[in-house]
């Protein structure tokens, strides 16, 4: 090239694609690293401690899911409480009025939050940006409804009780250490298919989604199906974590999926980094185990955990994943520029 | 070797009172480059726009290769070997200048299947900074592209267009912005895909040197319609168009 | 000295925090009582607080977290759904689990350690069914419920009663929890010809309700339970609130000198009326400090076994207010009260007697 | 007239840790037209930033007609005297044409009481935009947004200004209508620090010229003596590929 | 046919308390693009405030009302613009919509925790009474509240499109960084906007609490609605919000009538989806810009 090509400039901070697309392996190494960590760390923790982490991985799922639709693809949805929703209530009902197995009511549960995802992401076609919101947003409150008014089927208010756990290779998962266990596997089985996902180059088309559309449907991308793939794909996962929420808690109403749980799958994301593989981890601790830990504070800990929550959106609004993503950055730009590569 | 690449007839674009494209019929034939030029709102962007399907004509039809292909998607037109830049500023500010190339290539690798089960950079890492080594932003592979320079992003988008190996690239306005010294090179990049792989080229442009010193024919638009086509030479002699866009 | 640790799962935030905030009042005000006269065989209570968010798997933690950490028994929840997410929990550690939830479901499900503070729903019913048809004289009714397990619960086992006795429901309204404006229902009912309304909704809601008949005009007589009739009811309804009428399971209104002693103890404390929910938490601390003093010892498993089958009167233990009697299933048997609001007043009408006394 | 009104002084920043611009010096006469030419990435449009406030500089002075106004904000620089109008596309696409132009003026407060008539002489200037005036901004085709954009900038008493590249997405007629306005602008004494890449244009209508690579200054003299400079030429204005005229 | 329109009345009547209640959602959309999903805590907390004065320090009503509305403006009108706008605007939308979340939760738990978490009677600033129109009895307070969510929305309307300063906010919020370089005030604008949101929530709330009691999970539901209400309506026009209120309050009385009323929340939100399917910039919308 002719003499005026610039000088090299230092790497950048490459931000949510280069860094997510950089650092795959950290992503693998943590994940793997982490299901090694939970398989063991309930040892002698207790029946609620045990109780807990299994709750933070099952919330986790959701979050993963709602974190590609969202992070990821950038479509905004308001309804992963209730693919939740659908997932347990499909697993306890099919469960303990069918007695189909587990395993069964899992992938049905999967399957039939990926097909209502694709019936919902159509509107998504038509809409852009907030008005999917609004949608889901109709969905959610919708979904919430038909659980409680159709009792026949869905228990109602009353719910649907004595879910039954899963077994695994003939050992049952009825006590809290082994369910936790199973859903650490599965969780891990969930998770590096994610990570897989995203790194391939659906993934990339979901972030040009969120980027440009319109810049990704002149380069051939077919919005249209990776829309629907990552609104569907999203939903699946909330499915998922739905048909494990329902053996956790042994017992499910409509309460736990309504609207409000939708929001605060969103905050979780937000707040744990979106856009990162791993945020959504940290997300949902902070809202599921966080609120337990703030229990010392006595009687004031959801005004506490506000605060915190709060706090830490203003200190860190790319989330937990993006403050350190910053800081890396910098540190790799210090030391670029150390090294002497800038005249 | 005339062999019609793109034929479009009777084209128009209504937004409610305003008529932005009225009737436009021309022709593109295999191995052209092909200028449009006219004033400020003459219609030229709506008029790709209508062709590549990002805004849906109120008339008129579009052929690709003899095949009717009006109102087809954009994806659609771009799996058909179409590429495009755009006017503004189109591309992805958050991902990298090498994860922006490898997108503008990667749809056109395989299967949506085989993709997903295939490499994570669908195979085009090398193309990638090849490309951006000829755009020059070469040292730039792994910043976000939302960070570089304008004349950076222009040159991104153009390059951009060139990473599927298509056979017929509309281009809106590649020169603004951009540095001569790399606009040289650019044209010097048409020319060689021009002549050494067939493709076929139509460019919107304001800057009169480069589209006389690369366009095979002109076509000048006004008032949404065609004043007059003809080769570079003509056009710049026509009282008509001096008058209209050119000035004296 | 030793003491004994009481823990709380109950729900201060979410959708049952107001009557969840009324039992945490009510197990507070017990349990300093208690400990003023010198806790349950000599040990002071800890009473520790859990809330549930009103959220089932949330519930599910704290009662689990409530075990692990030792309580003597559980108290709460209120809601019967997150009743039903963790009463296996209690069940398995054989613990006593005393909660404020009234549905009839409950206690159906064969769980020996799950006991309830107030009558359940099933019980309740059948007295103002008798009340619509003897007193009222009604035939045609309106039922205007809350569409939660409350409202739900108490709609479902009136229905049955109703219909047994030849009264037809003319009109169903189902309202939301925090439902903010009651015009359109008001309006449906007044154009119902019925002849009494069954407003079986909680206190907020009821007092909402009562305001908008009243400027819609509607003339029927309103019956309810103890929600309808409470204080808080008549201090938010105002002058609506005159002529409701029906049946009071607890209430600081009703003559009893304990309830009304408690009722002023509390408003004195909390700064606010107790409703039934206050009521209950305070029993329901009483109930084990009763069982484990008959006990002599302290004794997790016994407390359930002591509890089941027993009839707990004031002379034994004053802190129970009322002769209460717990069948074996958990569920409770009382005197309870027909009343009606007149000039900002609960008026006791008439005391119904316990029905297997 | 040979007084600086603009000088910068070993001008260091950038965009977060990146430093693009490695003490930049240069000074503007009072009442010139002054041309930036340079590759794309140079910095050109940074040093416009650092003047104008939109990034604080790490080391370096500027100083307009005497008074350091290094880290000012650009309320204060406006009430100095200086306007900035940017590259790209710069528009408020849902507020009508003429809000648009009209916004142009909220800086000048009630100093300035024409501000109709002044809206009426810039929609003279570019006759579409009359045509457009109640149009939402957004509807206007590149060209059109790029006038208005100009027009806007100029709608107060500037003694400097300062214009990135506003030859972009205009037709030959409007650029030729635009460097028109600017040259009376400059007649009329205001002074101009223009960067473009339409380097031959501008540097006919210019006084001064500078040459701007890897955020140093690497040139600067008179527009026609850089203009014919053989080095400049290879280096910045296309070469021996430019077009030779038929 | 009487039935129906009393039907009708009465659902303006609650409408307009919709509007009064989404105005706040169109106009933080307006100017910061982002959603406040502490709406509803908004209306619900400034009757908290003037009972909490009445209650802890024992003012008369009237001076609880002016110190509560000064408080709530200085601390959730320009404090909140201060302390979490500002930090976080710069990041786009989304973290700031989830930041009031996290708002809506301290608001709601605190009303209950440091006042009650009951509900408590309002007084309200109109007189008691009642008129017969066309059938159904109207309270004067509904015709106060349908008469100031009128002039309340009109008079934003028109400062926001016909004033100066009005186009200054808006333009501060379509493209902030261009509104800096032109000089526009844009620190100011902003603050303008928070602060007559928070204004009108005092408003809106003051007027709503007589009838719908103050209390801490008022915002849940008031939220709900008015937000449907702004979608309806149309984010991004201010008198969106009092056609939206208005249609949705009519939709929600008709659907209780008429529909099984356990659904009766589907029908306004099934009114939703179809109106973004058809029109998806709202009934009253703007359409988005150009984008190619
Ligand atoms: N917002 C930004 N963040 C990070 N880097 C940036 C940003 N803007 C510009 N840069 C970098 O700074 C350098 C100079 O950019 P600048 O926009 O000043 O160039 P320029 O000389 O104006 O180029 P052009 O002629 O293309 O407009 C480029 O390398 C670019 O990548
Ligand atoms: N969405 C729209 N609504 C209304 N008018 C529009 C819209 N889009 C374009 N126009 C009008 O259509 C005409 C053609 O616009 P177009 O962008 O095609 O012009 P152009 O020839 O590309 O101009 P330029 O050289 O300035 O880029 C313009 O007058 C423009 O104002
Ligand atoms: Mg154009
Ligand atoms: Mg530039």
């Amino acid at each position: 090239m002719s003499e005026t090509a610039a000088p090299p400039v230092p790497a950048k901070a490459s931000g949510l694609g280069g860094g997510l697309l950089g650092r795959l392996d950290g992503v693998l190494l943590t994940l793997l690293a982490g299901a090694a960590v939970l398989w063991f760390l309930p040892v002698g923790m207790g029946r609620y401690g045990t109780y807990v982490l299994t709750l933070w991985l099952v919330t986790a799922i959701a979050v993963m899911g709602l974190n590609l639709t969202l992070g990821i693809a950038g479509l905004k949805s308001l309804a992963q409480g209730a693919f939740m929703g659908i997932g347990a209530y499909i697993t306890a009902i099919l469960g303990t009025k069918l007695g189909i197995d587990w395993y069964t009511c899992f992938a049905l549960s999967g399957l039939a939050c990926f097909a209502l995802g694709l019936l919902l992401g159509f509107p998504a076609l038509r809409v852009k940006a907030h008005y999917l919101a609004f949608v889901t947003l109709a969905f959610s409150t919708l979904v919430w409804l038909v659980l409680r008014n159709e009792q026949w089927l869905t228990g109602g208010t009353f719910g649907i009780s004595n879910i039954a756990r899963p077994t695994l290779f003939g050992l049952r998962t009825d006590g809290a250490l082994a369910f936790h266990r199973f859903v650490v596997v599965v969780t891990l089985i969930l998770a590096l298919a994610l990570w897989w996902l995203v790194r391939s180059p659906w993934g990339r088309a979901f972030l040009a989604l969120r980027e440009n559309p319109i810049r990704a449907a002149s380069l051939g991308i077919d919005i249209r199906a990776y829309t629907l793939l990552a609104f569907a794909i999203g939903s699946a996962y909330g499915g998922f974590a739905g048909a494990l929420y329902a053996p956790l808690v042994e017992f499910i109403d409509p309460t736990p999926f309504a609207l409000s749980a939708s929001f605060m799958l969103l905050l979780m994301v937000v707040a744990g980094g979106s856009g990162y593989q791993l945020g959504p981890f940290l997300g949902a601790l902070l809202a599921v185990a966080l609120p337990e830990w703030l229990r010392f504070t006595g009687g004031l800990y959801l005004i506490v955990f506000g605060i915190v929550v709060l706090l830490l959106l203003i200190v860190c609004p790319t989330g937990i994943l993006g403050l350190l993503d910053r800081g890396w950055a910098s540190l790799k730009a210090r030391f670029v520029t150390a090294d002497g590569s800038r005249p | 070797m005339t062999r019609p690449v793109l034929e479009v007839s009777g084209l128009a674009k209504h937004f409610g009172g305003v008529v932005a494209v009225d009737g436009v019929s021309f022709t593109v034939n295999e191995g052209e480059i092909l200028g449009i030029i006219g004033p400020n709102g003459c219609g030229k962007s709506t008029l790709f726009n209508c062709i590549l399907g990002q805004l849906t004509p109120s008339a008129g039809t579009v052929r690709l290769d003899g095949t009717d292909v009006t109102g087809a998607t954009p994806e659609a037109m771009n799996r058909r070997g179409v590429s495009r830049t755009f006017q503004l500023l189109q591309v992805f500010p958050e991902l990298s200048v090498r994860e922006n190339l490898i997108l503008a290539g990667q749809e056109h690798r395989g299967s949506m299947v085989s993709r997903l089960f295939g490499p994570g950079d669908a195979g085009l890492t090398n193309e990638a900074d090849r490309m951006a080594e000829v755009f020059r932003l070469g040292h730039l592979t792994r910043a976000k592209a939302g960070g570089l320079s304008y004349g950076q992003q222009k040159l991104l988008d153009a390059a951009m267009a060139f990473m599927a190996g298509p056979r017929l690239v509309l281009l809106d306005e590649p020169a603004g912005g951009v540095n001569l010294t790399m606009l040289a090179d650019l044209k010097e990049r048409l020319r060689v895909m021009n002549a050494e792989h067939g493709a076929t080229f139509v460019v919107i442009e304001h800057n009169m040197d480069f589209v006389m010193s690369l366009c095979t024919r002109v076509i000048v638009m006004v008032e949404g319609k065609v004043l007059m086509s003809g080769t570079p030479a003509e056009v710049r002699a026509d009282p008509a168009v001096l008058d209209a866009y050119l000035g004296h | 000295q030793e003491r004994v640790k009481l823990i709380n799962v109950v729900e201060l935030s979410g959708a049952g925090a107001t009557a969840g905030t009324q039992w945490r009042n009510g197990i507070d005000l017990a349990v300093a009582d208690i400990n003023a006269r010198g806790g349950i065989l000599g040990r002071q209570i800890d009473i520790v607080h859990y809330d549930t968010q009103t959220n089932p798997g949330n519930t599910r933690a704290a009662v689990q977290r409530a075990i692990d950490e030792g309580t003597y028994a559980v108290l709460g929840p209120v809601f019967s759904g997150p009743i039903g997410a963790s009463m296996q929990i209690a069940q398995r550690a054989e613990i006593a689990q005393i909660v404020g939830g009234e549905a009839a479901g409950l206690t159906r499900q064969g769980n020996p350690f799950l006991f309830r503070t107030s009558l359940s729903q099933a019980a309740a019913m059948p007295k103002l069914a008798t009340y619509l048809k003897d007193t009222v004289k009604a035939n045609r009714i309106a039922i205007v419920w809350v569409n939660n397990d409350f409202g739900k619960g108490g709609r479902d086992a009136m229905l049955p009663e109703l219909q047994r006795r030849g009264i037809q429901v003319a009109l169903d309204v189902s309202t939301e929890q925090g439902q903010a404006d009651f015009t359109a229902d008001a309006i449906r009912i007044r154009n119902a010809n019925v002849d009494a309304v069954f407003v079986y909704l909680n206190e907020d809601e009821s007092a909402r309700f009562l305001l908008a008949a009243r400027q819609q005009n509607v003339n029927k007589p309103m019956i309810g339970e103890t929600t309808l009739l409470g204080a808080r009811v008549i201090q938010l309804a105002g002058e609506a609130a005159n002529g409701a009428r029906g049946h009071v399971g607890l209430s600081i209104d009703a003559p009893v000198p304990a309830f009304q002693d408690f009722g002023r103890r509390y408003q004195a404390r909390f700064n606010i009326a107790s409703d039934h929910n206050g009521l209950k938490g305070y029993m329901a601390v009483h109930m084990i400090k009763w069982a484990t003093e008959r006990m002599g010892r302290f004794d997790r498993k016994g407390v359930a076994d002591t509890l089941r089958g027993a009839t707990i009167t004031p002379q034994m233990e004053p802190g129970i207010l009322i002769t209460t009697k717990i069948e074996a299933n958990g569920d409770l048997d009382r005197e309870s009260f027909l009343a009606e609001v007149e000039n900002g007043q609960q008026v006791i009408k008439a005391t119904l007697p316990m029905i297997n006394p | 007239m040979s007084d600086t009104i603009l000088d910068l002084d070993g001008v260091v920043g950038g965009y977060g840790r990146i430093t693009i611009l490695n003490g930049c010096s240069f000074q503007v006469r009072r009442g010139t037209l002054t041309t930036i030419i340079g590759p794309n990435g140079a910095g050109k449009s940074t040093v416009f930033k650092a003047i104008f406030g939109l990034i604080r500089p790490t080391a370096g002075r500027i100083r307009f007609a005497g008074t350091d106004i290094t880290g000012w904000t650009p309320r204060r620089l406006i009430e100095a005297g200086i306007v900035y109008v940017p590259q790209g596309r710069n528009i408020f696409p849902e507020l009508s044409v003429r809000h648009n132009l009209e916004l142009g003026a909220v800086a000048a407060g009630p100093a300035i009481t024409d501000v109709p008539a002044r809206i009426e002489r810039a929609l003279d200037r570019f006759p579409i935009l009359r045509q457009k005036a109640d149009q939402q901004a957004s509807t206007l085709s590149g060209g059109q947004q790029k006038q208005l954009e100009i027009m806007r900038g100029l709608l107060l008493d500037p003694k400097l200004i300062l214009i990135d590249e506003p030859s972009i997405g205009l037709s030959p007629l409007m650029v030729q209508e635009t460097f028109a306005i600017l040259t009376d602008l400059r007649d009329k004494g205001v002074t101009i620090l223009m960067v473009e890449q339409n380097a031959r244009s501008a540097l006919h209508i210019s006084d001064e010229a500078l040459v701007l690579e890897l955020g140093r200054t690497r040139m600067q003299g008179p527009a026609a003596e850089i203009l014919a400079d053989p080095r400049v030429g290879q280096l910045f204005l296309g070469g021996g590929l430019a077009y030779d005229a038929a | 046919m009487a039935e129906l329109v009393a039907y009708i009345v009465a659902g303006l009547a609650t409408g307009a308390i919709y509007a009064l209640a989404a105005i706040g959602f169109t106009l933080v959309w307006q100017t910061s693009q982002t959603i406040n999903f502490a709406q509803g805590e908004y209306v619900m907390l400034p009757a908290i405030l003037i009972l909490a004065g009445v209650a802890f320090l024992g003012l008369p009503i009237w001076a609880a009302a002016v110190l509560g509305a000064a408080l709530f403006v200085v601390v959730f009108g320009l404090g909140f613009k201060l302390a979490v706008v500002d930090p976080m605007i710069r990041h786009g939308v989304l973290p700031l919509a989830i930041a009031t979340m996290a708002l809506a939760i301290i608001m709601k738990e605190s009303a209950k925790d440091f006042f009650s978490s009951e509900a408590q009677t309002f007084p309200s600033p109109f007189p008691a009474g009642a008129v017969d129109v066309l059938g159904v009895s109207l309270s004067l307070q509904h015709i106060a509240i349908i008469a100031v969510a009128f002039v309340a929305i009109g008079a934003l309307q028109w400062f926001v499109t016909a004033t100066r300063t009005g186009r200054q906010m808006q333009a501060t919020a379509q493209n902030p960084g261009v509104a800096l370089i032109l000089g526009i005030p844009v620190a100011r604008m902003v603050m303008l906007t928070f602060a007559i949101n928070a204004g009108l929530a005092v408003l809106a709330s003051v007027l709503i609490s007589p009838i719908y009691l103050a209390k801490f999970s008022n915002g849940d539901v008031i939220g709900l609605f008015a937000f449907i209400a702004a979608i309806v309506g149309g984010f991004n026009q201010v008198r969106g919000a009092l056609a939206g209120g208005l249609i949705v309050g009519v939709v929600d009385s008709l659907a209780a009538a008429y529909i099984s009323s356990s659904y009766r929340l589907a029908v306004p939100l099934v009114l939703l989806v179809v109106i973004i399917l058809v029109k998806p910039e709202g009934l009253f919308g703007r359409r988005e810009e150009r984008r190619v």
